[in-house]
């Protein structure tokens, strides 16, 4: 039943995108495709199970317990083969099952599509409870429908419903990558479990070194199409052999995390305090986002903001920023209160850091444009832009370029510049480097606190990866449910948390395993 | 380590799938032959809509009391029509009056909508109230239904058909930028230029509309071609363009009476006013398709 | 043809007679009688008997009842079902109709003497109370606004005898009797049916009833009217049993139902699609003088039409010959009087009465003088001005673009607008503040005062107000011999045409379809005011 | 949210009742003289229409007597047909109601097939097809397909017939063929627009890839897209309502059919107010409640809004 991939090669419109790459896993064993975006590893992955998008192309060979897998093949022939021998888990629990259909006849139809026939109702109720099962849900999961499940649920039943026909390779592409971090790990436990107990070859794709340590037995690193690395897990991670996975763990926040590596200076500089947030209250109809919460932010302070989504942090942000009204406490900058919302607040206060490196500029204006509309709002000449594009390392010819013809991190440093126009006393960053791959997250990471320490700015850093924040804040918030339920220096409170929630979030940024590891060989 | 990675446009990166490269979407590519085909039957028909009266100076004005020809006549390629006319001539000089109002309904109907969708889908408020409740009072109604309405009722006239049209083509342009404007301030940027204390002017229409062009004038080239069909339904049913100007529309309807005699004389402004409609319909897909597919790469 | 599907408003709306030039078949006509597309002879009657007929009509009727409606349509389907006391004949005279004799003991009392072997479609019988209430109802403005008018000069109408029933007027009118047919206000229907419908009769609830030889059995507005045949009528049973009448509003859509053999008969044909429907191989197209008379008057209320010079420099322009003879394709005949030649014929002969009005001044086609004229007066420099067409007179649009043509050369800017049938009938009334303005008014009594008396009478159109002209046509009134009225009528005519007042254009013909299998005697003018079905026939090869 | 909707619908309705009372009441042309005919008429005549017709009253007192017979129920009598406008309406319906189901039934039997399979083989000859026939559909005015149509297949080859609405049952149906289809063509076009666009995504989102990843055959997987894409073009459906209304004025004229559509035109023409008022607001209603129908089949084909709703009752 070995997975045996010979010389697979993707031809695209553009050309090669992944070169020849061959590669083999046993029954129950683990192979990771690591790679950042553009790597290939996503082509590679759908190639296996015939999904290329158009104009996209397979060549070479692969097997899965002694069938061929009609790379070239058609629609028909693949069908064969989807499900039964070979079946793709997605990335996206919230897209990836039908939202108007039920959880349980999602299940169903791949056994359906297996034997070709209908179930009986109760057969049907049987089989998709078992399922269920496996995966460690309740029957009853059966009559939900997706939208009235979480995350980690939803994925579950996506494992269920692309493991029922018991196919013999699962291609697990970023399995928990859109998962709070508490349920990365459930996921990647429950699947290494399942895997184990169906002796189940599984390709994991990932952008992230975290999931591959501990739960892999085998990686490829892959950059632009082409294999750069492999190897055991372990030894790859221990003592990479090509520059760029060295490069990449360096990069990666966990084994930066585990390894004890800062960006900060060992001492924070002692500064006049900036921002001050006391018993901020606000809720959104009768919810409670954000119940009495109080901090300080001093000059020259990264002060990092973690929580998971729901937690607050970014409504948090939103009203330092003015871009919220909050519903009563204070916020106030160098001591001087402000009423909530955008008209009491100016630009020179602070700036904010979006997430979303694609639409936090707009399309149609130029770097140069952007820029300089920023600068002209503080008074400052647009002969500044050359400056400040060095100030976040583009060079100067980017002021022609429009947001299009930039990549993820080279945005973010444009969204970056653009805050640091108006020269702001506080720059909060609401999850900036999320969205971007792990080397770039590094990049931006290293520029945020050059910053700190060269303009001595203040930062609020608003991060769900308590990995990323532990990288590059001075002190910490832990945020839960609207309310603070810790802070302190950062070192401290990652290395000795004191509140539950805290801890799990701190086992969940080192991609710990939660459950007893079973079997592994 | 700040270039990007590879071109290839799969990203595995954690987005939201609303954000993904344009491979995601793989709208129909227009082939390029049609479109030819298509721009440049629009550039003759506007070409003959601005300078049909240069060619054919008295196309209107020819002798009235003349009788009515098949095709293929001495002098008369197509024949003439119920009054006498060179239906050729009367067709080239057909063109302005019979592509002019639909453009200036679709310019004015986008006019209308770019300031009040903006203005709704940005300020809300009391803005965004009564604009929305006048678009659902108009959407109500179905547009010829509305137009045979109040043309039967005031007597119909070409000016009075165009501001009809633009008033009754205004709500979906409304509500098309309003969504428009409303996605788009929903987005960071948005919500950047706000740090940056920009007037809501400026952000309205330095940063929103440009935004939102695509939608508008993809609109607007669909509104042409609807509104070229609505002005020759609203001339068939006698409230429309009055006698007396030269309109496709317009020789349609009085064409059918010597159907027999002259069949060019319906066919012809028939065939030009399909022809013309689809074209402006596949060019005005042509150009959404473009304009969103460059906005496809930098969402 | 217009949208205009609604039946009529007024006679004047649903005539969408004539329309602009045809590929001409037939050679212009002058005379009165009924010309027939050429080269198409109707077999003789071969006394069989026709199961159905369809008849296709132009535009659609909203009301059976003609005092609710009434367009020249309306009395041509209602003649099919109801009759008047009296009747009119193929020359414009009266006939008996449901009163087998009528007199006139004095100018202002009628007598009349109904047959004792009318009966309703229902098998009641014609009462002198049904006709006595028919008629009050007729001149009830509410119950039938359409009508009213002709009874206005009516005092009393009683029952004066089992079948007698007499009528007083206030004021002598010679004309009056032509007035208790079919053509004018009479349309005698049952007071018991009346009442039980509460008044709502013709409507497609209630139909009709009436005396004639065929009853209604199904009316459905915008979509048909359907005729059976019935053996209560007093007369001979006609050969037709059963008539379908088809209302489709469109022309072209006629035009294919007609070229698919499914129409036996189609009123008004357009003109400009003579043509084609001469070309049908089963069909044939008859013309006829329809009694209509087309104008244009001038509101001497308004600036600067109230200066002659103005109205003889427009006068001048209107080169009349030219649209009859390529608008109309010789459908037609230059009007040279407001009273149409037919209704003449009862004294004078075609050529006479033609003859007579041709000595009525007029204004000759002559540029020259226009500009003369227009020199003349107040507005020497010209001036701008607008006149309304009616969408369902095609040619009438067609002819002031021809006029608005010559008026340029005058130094006269005419601006031609179309408007919906019911706009350019509001704007007829003096207080629109139109001053140049068409009339189309379709006669169906063919009394030769009904036209002027509108146009030139009191409270006309124009504000015309000339107490000789006034003196004239009450003394028509009360005048009863017919020659010396219509001299009495040319006299005013030649008045008022000598203040340029209303310029006549032409004198209309209707265009009408019949299959070449379907004969028809004695067709006239008044034809389809009488009971018309009565005079089809099948006719042979 | 149904209610408030309802209610929206309701002041809609209110507000559409006054301007088209308004126009009514500003328009050129006057209905005495639609009664009257041209002719002279004497002040006795004039004074008695005008006060049958209520003509003397102000515009508001009009507007109130005719609002206060509405909402008992009395939508006042048809001037040009002496009957009851509500019969004048209801004598009507019938046939536009047939004629618009069977246009919808043919369009949605032909255009929903047609807009899966072009999404499912976008870029394929039946997709060009479709395309070519949607562009089509939407650019050649109704009356002119009409009029194709009636030329080809009712005269020259006279499989149909010619005008009007038939004697009832089958020999209607015939009669409304023509009509129906023509009505089609451009509701078909709308409907094979919507379904593409909304397939297309559907066929691009990660649970169809899912659901081909597991091995489902390209019918369930189909079905599984066009039960999503579902949502989409149900709410497409008042565009659809729109052309289509206004589309059967158009095809009811070319094809002489006493529908609703030809009773307008008629009404506005003789300035039948009680009749335009009434329609026009039938429309209105007619529309606003197959809206709120889309409305409702969006809450049972979305479970998510289904929740949603039922949180917020």
């Amino acid at each position: 039943m070995t997975v045996r991939i010979s010389e697979l090669s993707v031809v695209g419109p553009a050309g090669v995108m992944v070169e020849p790459l061959s590669a083999t896993v046993e029954p129950g064993a683990t192979l990771a495709l690591i790679g950042e975006s553009g790597s290939g590893k996503t082509l590679t992955a759908k190639s296996l199970v015939g999904l290329l998008p158009r104009g996209f192309t397979a060549t070479g060979a692969a097997e899965v317990g002694g069938v061929a897998l009609p790379l070239a093949g058609g629609e028909s022939a693949w069908r064969a083969i989807r499900g039964r021998t070979a079946s793709l888990l997605l990335q996206d629990p919230f897209t990836s099952l039908s939202p108007v259909h039920r959880c349980g006849d999602q299940i169903a139809w791949t056994v359906e599509a297996a034997t070709g026939s209908r179930l009986a109702r109760s057969e049907r109720d049987a089989v998709v409870e078992a399922r269920l099962a496996e995966v460690k849900l309740p029957a009853r999961a059966a009559r939900a429908y997706p939208h009235q499940l979480s995350g980690g649920m939803r994925q579950r039943v996506a494992i269920a419903a692309a493991l029922a026909s018991d196919p013999q390779l699962l291609i697990a592409d970023e399995p928990t990558t859109a998962l709070d971090a508490s349920n990365q790990a459930e996921i990647l436990d429950l699947l290494r479990a399942v895997q184990v107990e169906r002796r189940l070859s599984v390709i994991l794709i990932s952008h992230d070194l975290g999931v591959v340590r501990g739960r892999t037995d085998q990686v490829l690193v892959m950059r632009e199409g082409h294999v750069v690395e492999r190897g055991e897990t372990a030894s790859v991670l221990a003592a990479p052999s090509h520059p760029y996975t060295g490069a990449l763990i360096e990069a990666d926040p966990v084994v930066a995390a585990q390894s004890g590596t800062r960006l900060s200076p060992a001492q924070p500089v002692e500064g006049e305090l900036v921002v001050r947030v006391m018993g901020l209250e606000k809720s959104f109809g009768t919810h409670r986002v954000l119940d009495d919460v109080s901090l300080d932010v001093s000059r020259g302070e990264i002060l990092g903001i973690v929580g998971e989504s729901g937690s607050g942090k970014s409504t948090l942000a939103r009203c330092v920023a003015g871009l919220e009204h909050e519903d009563g406490g204070t916020i106030s900058i160098d001591g001087v209160a402000l009423a909530p919302g955008r008209a009491s607040r100016t630009p020179d206060q602070m700036q904010i850091v979006f997430q979303d490196p694609y639409s936090s500029l707009n399309p149609m204006m130029s770097v140069g444009a952007i820029l300089a509309e920023a600068l002209r709002v503080a008074g400052r000449d647009a002969s500044e832009v050359d400056g400040l594009l060095e100030t976040v390392g583009l060079p100067a010819q980017f002021v022609r370029k429009r947001p299009a013809q930039l990549s993820g991190g080279q945005r973010q440093r444009v969204a970056i510049a653009r805050a640091l126009a108006p020269r702001p006393r506080l720059l909060i960053c609401d999850e900036s480097v999320s969205a971007l791959d792990v080397s770039v997250q590094a990049d931006i990471l290293r520029l945020l606190a050059g910053l700190r320490d060269e303009l001595g700015i203040a930062v609020m850093f608003i991060s769900h990866d308590l990995a990323v924040v532990r990288m590059i804040a001075d002190s910490v918030v832990v945020m839960w449910n609207g309310r603070v339920v810790e802070r302190g220096e950062c070192r401290d409170v990652l290395t000795a948390p004191t509140h539950e929630y805290t801890r799990l979030l701190v086992a969940a940024a080192l991609r710990e395993n939660t459950a007893p590891q079973i079997g592994r060989e | 380590m700040t270039q990007p990675l590879g071109a290839s446009s799969l990203t595995t990166s954690p987005q939201p799938p609303a954000l993904r490269g344009p491979s995601a979407r793989r709208p129909r590519r227009r082939r390029p032959v049609l479109v030819a085909l298509a721009l440049l039957v629009l550039g003759i028909a506007f070409g003959a809509a601005a300078f049909g009266s240069l060619i054919f100076p008295d196309a209107m004005t020819q002798d009235i009391l003349a009788s009515q020809l098949p095709p293929g006549s001495p002098g008369h390629p197509l024949g003439t029509d119920e009054l006498g006319r060179d239906v050729l001539q009367m067709s080239v000089a057909g063109a302005r009056s019979a592509l002019l109002g639909p453009v200036i309904v679709a310019l004015g109907s986008m006019a209308c909508g770019v300031v009040l969708g903006t203005l709704a889908g940005y300020q809300r408020g009391w803005i965004d109230f009564a604009v929305s409740r006048w678009t659902d009072l108009l959407l109500a109604l179905p547009v010829l239904l509305a137009a045979i309405v109040v043309s039967g009722v005031f007597g119909g006239g070409y000016w009075v058909t165009v501001v009809l049209l633009i008033v009754l083509f205004s709500p979906s342009d409304i509500r098309i930028v309003r969504a428009g404007v409303l996605e788009q301030s929903a987005r960071p940027y948005i919500e950047a230029a706000q740090m940056l204390s920009l007037s809501r002017w400026r952000v309205m229409f330095r940063h929103i509309l440009p935004n939102v062009t695509s939608l508008v004038v993809t609109n607007a080239m669909l509104n042409v071609a609807f509104a070229l069909v609505a002005f020759s339904s609203l001339s068939f049913l006698g409230v429309g363009v009055s006698p007396g100007i030269a309109d496709w529309g317009r020789q349609l309807t009085d064409g059918r009476a010597i159907m027999f005699v002259n069949p060019a004389a319906v066919f012809m402004p028939a065939l030009l006013i399909v022809v013309v409609a689809v074209a402006a319909n596949l060019v005005g897909d042509w150009i959404g398709q473009r304009l969103s597919r460059v906005g496809e790469d930098v969402r | 043809m217009a949208l205009t599907s609604t039946g009529t408003l007024a006679r004047v709306a649903v005539a969408t007679a004539a329309g602009a030039l045809a590929l001409a078949g037939c050679t212009p006509t002058s005379e009165s009688e009924p010309s027939a597309t050429p080269d198409v002879v109707i077999g003789e009657d071969t006394g069989e008997e026709i199961e159905s007929i369809t008849v296709a009509l132009p535009g659609s009727l909203s009301s059976l009842y003609v005092g609710q409606e009434s367009g020249i349509l309306n009395y041509y389907i209602a003649a099919v079902t109801q009759e008047g006391l009296l009747s009119i004949d193929a020359d414009g005279a009266l006939q008996p109709g449901l009163a087998e004799s009528w007199e006139q003991p004095d100018p202002v009392t009628y007598v009349f003497d109904l047959r004792d072997d009318a009966v309703f479609q229902d098998g009641t019988p014609v009462t002198a109370d049904d006709v006595v209430f028919s008629l009050e109802m007729a001149r009830d403005e509410t119950q039938s606004p359409g009508l009213a008018y002709y009874l206005t000069n009516v005092d009393t109408i009683e029952k004066s005898g089992d079948a007698q029933v007499t009528i007083r007027l206030l004021e002598p009118d010679a004309a009056f009797a032509a007035n208790m047919t079919s053509a004018g206000a009479a349309f005698i229907t049952s007071q018991a049916f009346w009442e039980e419908h509460g008044g709502d009769v013709g409507t497609s609830t209630s139909l009709l009833l009436g005396s004639g030889p065929y009853q209604v059995t199904e009316f459905v507005p915008d979509s048909h009217v359907a005729f059976e045949r019935v053996d209560t009528w007093w007369g001979e049973l006609p050969a037709v049993k059963s008539i379908r009448v088809d209302f489709i509003s469109d022309e072209s859509t006629r035009l294919l139902a007609a070229q698919s053999g499914d129409v036996d008969i189609a009123f008004n044909v357009p003109f400009a699609q003579a043509a084609q429907w001469e070309a049908l191989d089963d069909m044939r197209v008859t013309y006829v003088n329809d009694l209509s008379y087309v104008g244009l008057y001038f509101n001497i209320g308004v600036a600067p039409f109230d200066d002659p010079a103005v109205r003889q420099a427009i006068a001048h322009a209107v080169n009349r010959d030219a649209f009859v003879s390529t608008l109309l394709d010789g459908h037609g005949e230059a009007a040279t009087a407001i009273m149409t030649p037919e209704s003449l014929t009862s004294v004078h002969s075609p050529e006479d009465a033609r003859a007579l009005l041709a000595t009525i001044p007029q204004w000759e086609y002559d540029l020259e003088a226009a500009k003369a004229a227009l020199a003349e007066s107040s507005v020497p420099e010209g001036f701008t001005t607008e006149i309304l067409t009616p969408n369902t007179g095609p040619q009438l649009g067609t002819a002031a673009q021809a006029l608005a043509q010559d008026l340029a050369e005058v130094g006269i800017t005419l601006n031609v607008r179309e408007v919906p049938i019911e706009e350019w009938l509001a704007s007829l009334d003096p207080s629109a503040g139109y001053g140049l303005n068409y009339m189309w008014y379709f006669s169906t009594l063919g009394d030769p005062a009904e036209i002027p008396t509108y146009l030139i009478g009191a409270g006309n159109p124009a504000q015309y107000d000339n107490a000789e002209v006034l003196e004239l046509l009450s003394q028509v009134g009360a005048e009863t011999d017919p020659a010396a009225r219509i001299d009495l009528l040319v006299e005013a005519e030649t008045l008022q045409a000598e203040d340029a007042i209303n310029i006549p254009l032409w004198w209309g013909q209707s265009a009408t379809g019949f299959a070449n299998d379907l004969g028809v005697t004695d067709f006239s003018p008044f034809t389809f005011v009488s009971t018309w079905p009565t005079q089809l026939y099948r006719a042979g090869e | 949210m149904v209610a408030v909707r309802v209610l929206g619908v309701l002041g809609v309705l209110w507000v559409l009742s006054m301007v088209v009372f308004a126009m009514m009441y500003l328009a050129p042309g006057d209905l005495v003289k639609n009664l009257l005919g041209n002719r002279p008429s004497t002040p006795e005549a004039i004074a008695a229409v005008r006060e049958q017709y209520r003509l003397d009253d102000s515009v508001v007192e009009q507007y109130l007597h005719w609002l206060g017979g509405v909402l008992t129920g009395d939508l006042g009598q048809s001037i040009r047909l002496q009957v009851p406008v509500i019969d004048a309406i209801g004598d009507r319906l019938p046939l536009t109601a047939a004629l618009s189901a069977l246009a919808f039934l043919i369009a949605v039997a032909v255009a929903v097939p047609l807009g899966v399979r072009s999404a499912v083989k976008a870029g394929g000859w039946l997709d060009r097809i479709g395309g070519a026939l949607a562009v089509l559909g939407l650019s050649a005015p109704t009356f002119a397909v009409g009029l194709v149509l009636l030329y080809l297949f009712a005269y020259y080859v006279p499989i149909f017939p010619i005008y009007g609405g038939g004697d009832g049952g089958l020999d209607t149906l015939r009669h409304l063929v023509l009509p129906a289809v023509t009505l089609a063509l451009g509701l078909g076009a709308i409907i094979v627009k919507l379904t593409r666009t909304a397939m297309l995504r559907e066929l691009e989102s990660d649970y169809v890839t899912f659901a081909r990843a597991r091995g489902l055959s390209p019918r369930v997987v189909n079905r599984l897209a066009l039960r999503n894409a579902a949502i989409p073009i149900v709410t497409g459906a008042s565009l659809v309502l729109t052309f289509l209304v206004g589309g059967t004025v158009l095809a009811e004229t070319t094809f002489a059919l006493p529908g609703l559509g030809t009773l307008l035109q008629d009404s506005v023409l003789f300035k039948d107010l009680p009749v335009v008022q009434s329609l026009t607001l039938f429309v209105a209603a007619v529309i606003a409640v197959i809206a709120l129908l889309a409305d409702v089949a969006y809450l049972l084909l979305d479970p998510r809004v289904r929740r949603q709703m039922g949180a917020a009752s």
